[in-house]
C-alpha cells in the first residue's frame, strides 16, 4: 500500500518538477514547484518524518514560495516572462543531463548502501527531535540563528531605498 | 548531554564577533549618517577582542579538544586560520573608511555584515562536522552576497551580486548533495566518524565517487577553482573594492580551512579519489586563471583571474596530501592575504573623485609623481608574481617543495611554468608605472586606514619573505598532523 | 516499507531536473526555483537515509537545510529587486555590463 | 480484517459528517451575520424571504447557482478556475486535525468513538502550515484575473497574511509552551478542570497570548478591521473582484470556514476546548465546545460591524512593531515561568 502511494507521489513530483523548468511563465513554474514540494512532504510522511513534512509545508510552501510569488507580482514580470525555450545554444545540456541522471542512478544504486537497515515503522516524534536540536545540535542551531539575523539585515538593506 | 562553561569558553571568540555584530545593529541607530565610520572602529575593536580571546584560549585546557558534541574543534589549525580571517576583516574595514564615503555607501550595516561574515568564517575554521561546515559556509556567504551588491545604484554591483548569489546557492546545493550521500554511506556527518567508516573499506565505491565529485565541485565554487569560477570576475569587478579585497582573502582562507579539514580528516581514507580531481581543478585553475588574466584591462578583473590562479597554487599543497602540504597551504593563505590586501589598498587609494582607479591604463606613469606608492605597489606585484625575496616567493616555493617531496615533479614543473606566465601580467603593470609618462595628474585618497594597511602589508610581505621561518614553524605546529 | 533505493532515485531525478533548470533557463526567478528543487532533493536524501539508518542526524540536517534555504532565497530575491530597480532585466544572459 | 473495515467506515463517516457540516455552515452564518449587522447598526436586515428572512440564504444560494460564470478574456484561464478551489481545499484540510471532543461510547455496542479524525503529534504545526496554504488561492486568483484591483488585493493579502502568520505562530508557540504538547487533544486535556486551568487565565502571559492570537487571527481571515485586501473604498472588492457565481461562492465559503477555524483554534488553545468552566453543569462536552465557538463567531461579527478599517501602513505597524516584539517578550516570560 505504501509503495503504491510512494509511486503516485513520486510520479507527480517528477512531473511537476519537469513543469517547473519547462513552463514559460514563472507564476506557473511557482505553482508547479508548490505541487512538487507538497508531494515531497507527503513522501516525508511515508518515511515516518511527520515533523519534517509539516516544516516543509510551513516554511517552503507557506513562506518561501509566497515570497517568490510576491516578488514576481511586485516586479510585474508579465512582460519579461516569455523567453525562447528550448534554447538552441545550450543544446548540449539536453544531451548531458539525461546521461548523467542515468549514470547517477546506476552508480548510486548499483551496489546499494550496505549500512542501511529496513527502517522502523515508528514515526519520529517531535520530542526526540526537539531534544536533539537543543543538546547535541545546539551549536549549529545557534549559528543558524545568527545566520537568520544576518540574512534579515541583508535582505532589508538590499531592498530598502537607502537614500536618494 | 548538558553543556558546561567549557563549551561556552571555547566559542568565546565567535560569541564576541557575532554578539558585537548584533549589538552594533542597535548602536548604529544612535550614530548620525556622516559618522558611520564609528561603527567600523567599534567593529575593529571587537575583532581585536576576539583575537585576544583566541590567544587566551591557546593557554587553556580547551585547546586541542572538541566541544558541543564534537561539532566544534579548538586547535592550532583553527586558531591559525582565525588569525588570517581576523587580519582580513580588520584590514578590509580599515580600507573601507575612505572608500564608502567616496561611493556614498557609508551605512553601519556595511561593517556589521562584515562581522557576520567573519563569524561564519570562524565557525568554518573550527568546523568538525559537515553540518557545522554547511551552516558556517552559509553564514559566511550570505553577508558577502549582500556586500557585493551594496552599491545600490550601481548596475555592475547588482549584477555581480546576482550572479554570485545564484551560483553560490547552486554550489551549496551540489555540496549538500555530496554531503547527503556521505551521510548515507557512513551513517554520520562527524568528520572522525566518516573517516573511521571509510577506512574500514565497506562502502559503495561508486556512490562514494559521486559524493566526492559533488563535494569537490561544491568547494571549488567557493574558492573559485576552474571550471567553477564563473562568478568570480563579475563579483570581484562589481563589488565595492574593499569588499573585493575582503572576499578575495577572507572567504578564500576560510574555504581552504574547511577543505583541508574535510578532505584530510574526513575523507582522508579516500585520498586516491579526491587527489586526482583536486589536481585537475588545480591545473585548470592555474592555466585558465593566469592565461586569461593577461587579456584583462580592468585591474579588479585581472586580480580576480589572478586569485583563481592562486587558488590553483594553494590547492596543489592539498593535492600533495602530506603534513608539509597542509602547512604550505596555511602559509600560502596567510601570505596571500597580506599581499592581496596590499594591492587592493593601492587600488583604493587611486579611487578619488572622477578617478576610478580600476583600469590598468590609469596606472601609467604613477612612479613619476608618487615614487613611494609605486614602490609599494611593485613590492606587492612582485610578491603576487612570486619574485624573491618577497613572501610570495617563499609561499610558492614551499608548495612546490611539498609536491616534489611527494614525487609529483610534473605538477610542480607545470606550476613553475604558470608562475612565469603570471609574472608577465603582474610585471606589465610595473612597467606601466615606471616606463610610461602619466596621462594626467594623479589624485590620491589620503586616509589613515589605508596607510596603516599599506604599512602592515608591506612589512608583512617583506619580512615574511626574508625571515619566513617563524610563520612556517607556526603553520607546521598548527598543521592538522603535527 | 519503502525500499531505500526509491526515495534516493527520486531525489537523484529531482536533483538533475534542478541542475538542468539552472543551466537551461535564463529567467532568474526560475533559476532560483530550480535551486530550491535541488535542495529539496537533498532533503529527500537526508530523510530517507535517516529513516533507514534509524538515526536522527539526517532529519536535523534537513531542518537546517530548509531554514538556511529560506534565508538564502530572501537574500537572493532582495538582490533581484535591487537589480530590477536599476535595470529591468530578468534574464541571466542580459546581465552583460561586465565582460572579459 | 473486520476491525480495519470498521475503522475505515468510521473514518469515512467522520469525514462525511465534517464535510457536510462545513459545507452547510455558511448558510446559517450568512443569515446570522446580516441579522447581527441589522441589530447592531439599528436596521432591519433581511426580512422578506420567510419569517425574519430566515430563508434568505436559500435565495442567495439560488442566485449564486443561476448567475453567469464570467471568466475575463485576458485572464489566465486555468489558474482562474483553479484559484477558488485552492482556497477551499486547505480550509477543509485543516479540520482533519481538529478535535471537537474527546470521545464518546456508542450505546449498545460499547465501542469508543473519538471525536477527531486524527490526533497528530504535530497538529499545531500542521494547522498553521495548512491554513497558511489558503493564501495561494487569493494570490493566484488575484493574479489570474489580470486586473489591477485584483492584483493589488492579492498582493496586500499576501503581505498581510505572511506578516500576521509570524505573530500567530508565536501565539501557537506560547500555547505549546503552556501545554507542553503539539497535539490539540493534549492541549485541551492540559486545561481541563475548570476556568482557572485554562490557558487564557495563565497569568500574566495567558491573556497577552490570547490577544495576540485573536488580533493575528482577525488579520489572517481578512476580517474587519483588517480586511484591507477587499477594501471596497480603494480596491473595489479586492482579489475576487472578477469572480462571480459559484466561484465567488467558493471564496466566500473558504472565508467563513477560515473564520470558524480561527474560532475553533482560539477555543482549543485558550478556552479549554470542551472543558466545562464551572465543573458542575452537566452539559455534554460537545455542547460546551459548540457554544464557545458560537460565542467567538458572534464576537467576530460584532467587531466587524462596530470598528472602522485600519489604513494599510497602520496594519503593518501593528503586525511588525507591536505584535511581534510583544510576542518575543512573551516567549521569554513564558519560558522563565515554565522552567
Amino acid at each position: 500500500m505504501e509503495k503504491v502511494f510512494f509511486l503516485i507521489f513520486a510520479a507527480v513530483a517528477v512531473g511537476s518538477a519537469l513543469a517547473v523548468v519547462t513552463l514559460k511563465n514563472p507564476v506557473h513554474s511557482a505553482l508547479a514547484l508548490i505541487a512538487c514540494l507538497l508531494q515531497v512532504a507527503s513522501v516525508f510522511v511515508l518515511l515516518r518524518s511527520p515533523f519534517l513534512a509539516v516544516v516543509q509545508v510551513f516554511i517552503y510552501v507557506g513562506a518561501v514560495m509566497v515570497l517568490f510569488l510576491f516578488v514576481v507580482m511586485v516586479l510585474d514580470i508579465r512582460q519579461a516572462r516569455m523567453e525562447a525555450f528550448p534554447q538552441k545554444e545550450r543544446w548540449f545540456v539536453y544531451a548531458i543531463v539525461p546521461v548523467i541522471t542515468v549514470e547517477l542512478l546506476t552508480v548510486i544504486l548499483g551496489k546499494g548502501f550496505p549500512r542501511l537497515g529496513p527502517g522502523s515503522t515508528e514515526a519520529t516524534t517531535v520530542e526526540v527531535l526537539g531534544k536533539a536540536l537543543f543538546t547535541e545540535y545546539l551549536f549549529p542551531f545557534e549559528v543558524v540563528s545568527v545566520l537568520l539575523l544576518a540574512a534579515m539585515v541583508g535582505a532589508i538593506i538590499m531592498v530598502k531605498k537607502r537614500w536618494d | 548531554m548538558i553543556f558546561g562553561i567549557k563549551d561556552v569558553i571555547a566559542v568565546l571568540p565567535e560569541i564576541t564577533v557575532a554578539g558585537a555584530a548584533s549589538c552594533l545593529l542597535l548602536v548604529d541607530f544612535l550614530i548620525p549618517r556622516e559618522r558611520k565610520s564609528a561603527v567600523g572602529v567599534l567593529a575593529i575593536i571587537f575583532v581585536i577582542f576576539a583575537a585576544i580571546f583566541s590567544i587566551f584560549l591557546m593557554g587553556t585546557d580547551v585547546m586541542g579538544t572538541t566541544v558541543f558534541a564534537g561539532m566544534f574543534a579548538v586547535d592550532g589549525f583553527s586558531t591559525f586560520f582565525k588569525y588570517v580571517v581576523y587580519a582580513a576583516a580588520v584590514l578590509s574595514i580599515m580600507l573601507s573608511f575612505h572608500y564608502v564615503k567616496e561611493e556614498g555607501i557609508n551605512a553601519g550595516e556595511y561593517y556589521i555584515l562584515m562581522l557576520f561574515s567573519l563569524s561564519g568564517m570562524m565557525v568554518m575554521a573550527s568546523a568538525k562536522d559537515l553540518l557545522t561546515v554547511y551552516v558556517g559556509l552559509e553564514l559566511m556567504s550570505l553577508p558577502v552576497y549582500v556586500l557585493v551588491g551594496f552599491m545600490q545604484g550601481d548596475v555592475r554591483s547588482n549584477e555581480g551580486a546576482m550572479k554570485y548569489v545564484i551560483l553560490g546557492a547552486f554550489s551549496s546545493a551540489i555540496l549538500l548533495y555530496g554531503i547527503s550521500l556521505i551521510y548515507g554511506l557512513t551513517g554520520s556527518t562527524g568528520l572522525h566518524a566518516v573517516a573511521a567508516v571509510l577506512s574500514s573499506g565497506s562502502v559503495n565505491q561508486g556512490a562514494l565517487n559521486v559524493a566526492v565529485i559533488m563535494m569537490v565541485a561544491g568547494f571549488a565554487f567557493k574558492i573559485a577553482g576552474v571550471p567553477f569560477h564563473m562568478w568570480a570576475p563579475d563579483a570581484y569587478e562589481g563589488a565595492p573594492t574593499p569588499i573585493t579585497a575582503f572576499m578575495s582573502v577572507g572567504p578564500k582562507a576560510a574555504a581552504f580551512a574547511v577543505i583541508l579539514r574535510v578532505f584530510m580528516e574526513g575523507l582522508g581514507p579516500a585520498y586516491g579519489k579526491w587527489q586526482i580531481m583536486l589536481a585537475a581543478v588545480a591545473v585548470a585553475s592555474l592555466a585558465y586563471g593566469n592565461l586569461t588574466a593577461i587579456a584583462q584591462r580592468n585591474i579588479k578583473r585581472m586580480l580576480a583571474y589572478s586569485s583563481i590562479g592562486h587558488a590553483g597554487y594553494a590547492l596543489l599543497g592539498l593535492v600533495a596530501g602530506t603534513s608539509e602540504g597542509v602547512s604550505s597551504v596555511m602559509y600560502y593563505m596567510a601570505v596571500y592575504a597580506l599581499m592581496n590586501l596590499g594591492v587592493f589598498a593601492v587600488i583604493i587609494m587611486m579611487r578619488k573623485g572622477g578617478q576610478r582607479g580600476t583600469e590598468i591604463d590609469e596606472y601609467a606613469g604613477l612612479a613619476k609623481s608618487h615614487k613611494g606608492l609605486a614602490l609599494v605597489m611593485l613590492i606587492f606585484l612582485f610578491a603576487l608574481a612570486g619574485v624573491p625575496p618577497t613572501a610570495g616567493f617563499v609561499a610558492k616555493f614551499y608548495v612546490f617543495m611539498a609536491l616534489i617531496h611527494k614525487g609529483m615533479v610534473g605538477l610542480a614543473l607545470f606550476a613553475v611554468l604558470m608562475s612565469a606566465v603570471a609574472a608577465y601580467f603582474y610585471i606589465r603593470i610595473v612597467m606601466l608605472m615606471y616606463m610610461r609618462e602619466p596621462v594626467k595628474e594623479f589624485e590620491l585618497a589620503h586616509s589613515r586606514g589605508i596607510y596603516y594597511v599599506l604599512a602592515i602589508a608591506t612589512a608583512g610581505t617583506v619580512i615574511l619573505g626574508v625571515y619566513p621561518g617563524f610563520l612556517i614553524e607556526l603553520a607546521q605546529k598548527a598543521s592538522l598532523f603535527p | 516499507m519503502i525500499p531505500v533505493a526509491w526515495p534516493i532515485a527520486l531525489g537523484a531525478i529531482l536533483f538533475m531536473i534542478g541542475v538542468a533548470g539552472v543551466l537551461l533557463r535564463k529567467n532568474i526567478i526560475v533559476m532560483l526555483m530550480s535551486i530550491e528543487l535541488m535542495l529539496n532533493s537533498v532533503n529527500l536524501n537526508l530523510v530517507a537515509f535517516s529513516y533507514h539508518l534509524g538515526d536522527l542526524r539526517g532529519q536535523i540536517f534537513a531542518i537546517f537545510t530548509i531554514t538556511v534555504a529560506a534565508a538564502e532565497v530572501s537574500v537572493a530575491l532582495g538582490i533581484l529587486i535591487a537589480l530590477v530597480r536599476n535595470r529591468r532585466v530578468f534574464n541571466a544572459d542580459k546581465m552583460d555590463t561586465m565582460r572579459g | 480484517m473486520f476491525e480495519t473495515t470498521v475503522e475505515v467506515i468510521i473514518i469515512c463517516i467522520k469525514v462525511g459528517v465534517a464535510g457536510m457540516v462545513l459545507f452547510s455552515l455558511p448558510i446559517p452564518l450568512t443569515w446570522v451575520e446580516r441579522k447581527v449587522a441589522g441589530h447592531i447598526q439599528v436596521r432591519l436586515g433581511p426580512f422578506r424571504v420567510g419569517p425574519h428572512g430566515i430563508l434568505q440564504p436559500v435565495a442567495d444560494m439560488v442566485k449564486m447557482l443561476l448567475k453567469e460564470d464570467v471568466i475575463p478574456t485576458k485572464a489566465d484561464k486555468w489558474l482562474f478556475m483553479l484559484a477558488p478551489i485552492m482556497t477551499m481545499v486547505p480550509a477543509f484540510a485543516v479540520f482533519v486535525a481538529i478535535p471537537v471532543g474527546d470521545k464518546f461510547t456508542l450505546p449498545f455496542i460499547g465501542k469508543d468513538i473519538t471525536l477527531y479524525m486524527s490526533d497528530m503529534n504535530v497538529a499545531v504545526v500542521y494547522i498553521l502550515a495548512v491554513s497558511g496554504l489558503s493564501i495561494y488561492g487569493i494570490i493566484f486568483g488575484g493574479w489570474a484575473s489580470n486586473s489591477k484591483y485584483a492584483v493589488m488585493g492579492g498582493l496586500r493579502s499576501a503581505a498581510q497574511m505572511i506578516s500576521y502568520e509570524v505573530a500567530m505562530s508565536f501565539a501557537a508557540v506560547g500555547v505549546v509552551m503552556l501545554s507542553n504538547s503539539l497535539s490539540l487533544v493534549e492541549i485541551v486535556k492540559s486545561q481541563s478542570g475548570g476556568l482557572f486551568h485554562w490557558n487564557f487565565l495563565y497569568l500574566p502571559v495567558g491573556p497577552v497570548w490570547f490577544m495576540i492570537f485573536f488580533i493575528a487571527g482577525l488579520a489572517e481571515v481578512n476580517r474587519i478591521p483588517f480586511d484591507l485586501p477587499e477594501d471596497e473604498g480603494s480596491l473595489a472588492a479586492g482579489y475576487h473582484v472578477e469572480y462571480s457565481g459559484m466561484r465567488f461562492a467558493f471564496f466566500m465559503l473558504a472565508e467563513y470556514i477560515a473564520m470558524v477555524t480561527i474560532s475553533v483554534l482560539a477555543v482549543i488553545f485558550f478556552l479549554g476546548g470542551w472543558d466545562d468552566p464551572t465543573g458542575v453543569i452537566p452539559l455534554p462536552p460537545i455542547l460546551w465546545f459548540v457554544g464557545k465557538v458560537a460565542a467567538f463567531i458572534y464576537l467576530f461579527m460584532w467587531i466587524r460591524f462596530t470598528l472602522p478599517r485600519y489604513r494599510y501602513d497602520q496594519l503593518m505597524t501593528i503586525g511588525w512593531k507591536i505584535l511581534i516584539p510583544v510576542s518575543l517578550v512573551c516567549v521569554l516570560v513564558t519560558g522563565l515561568m515554565r522552567i
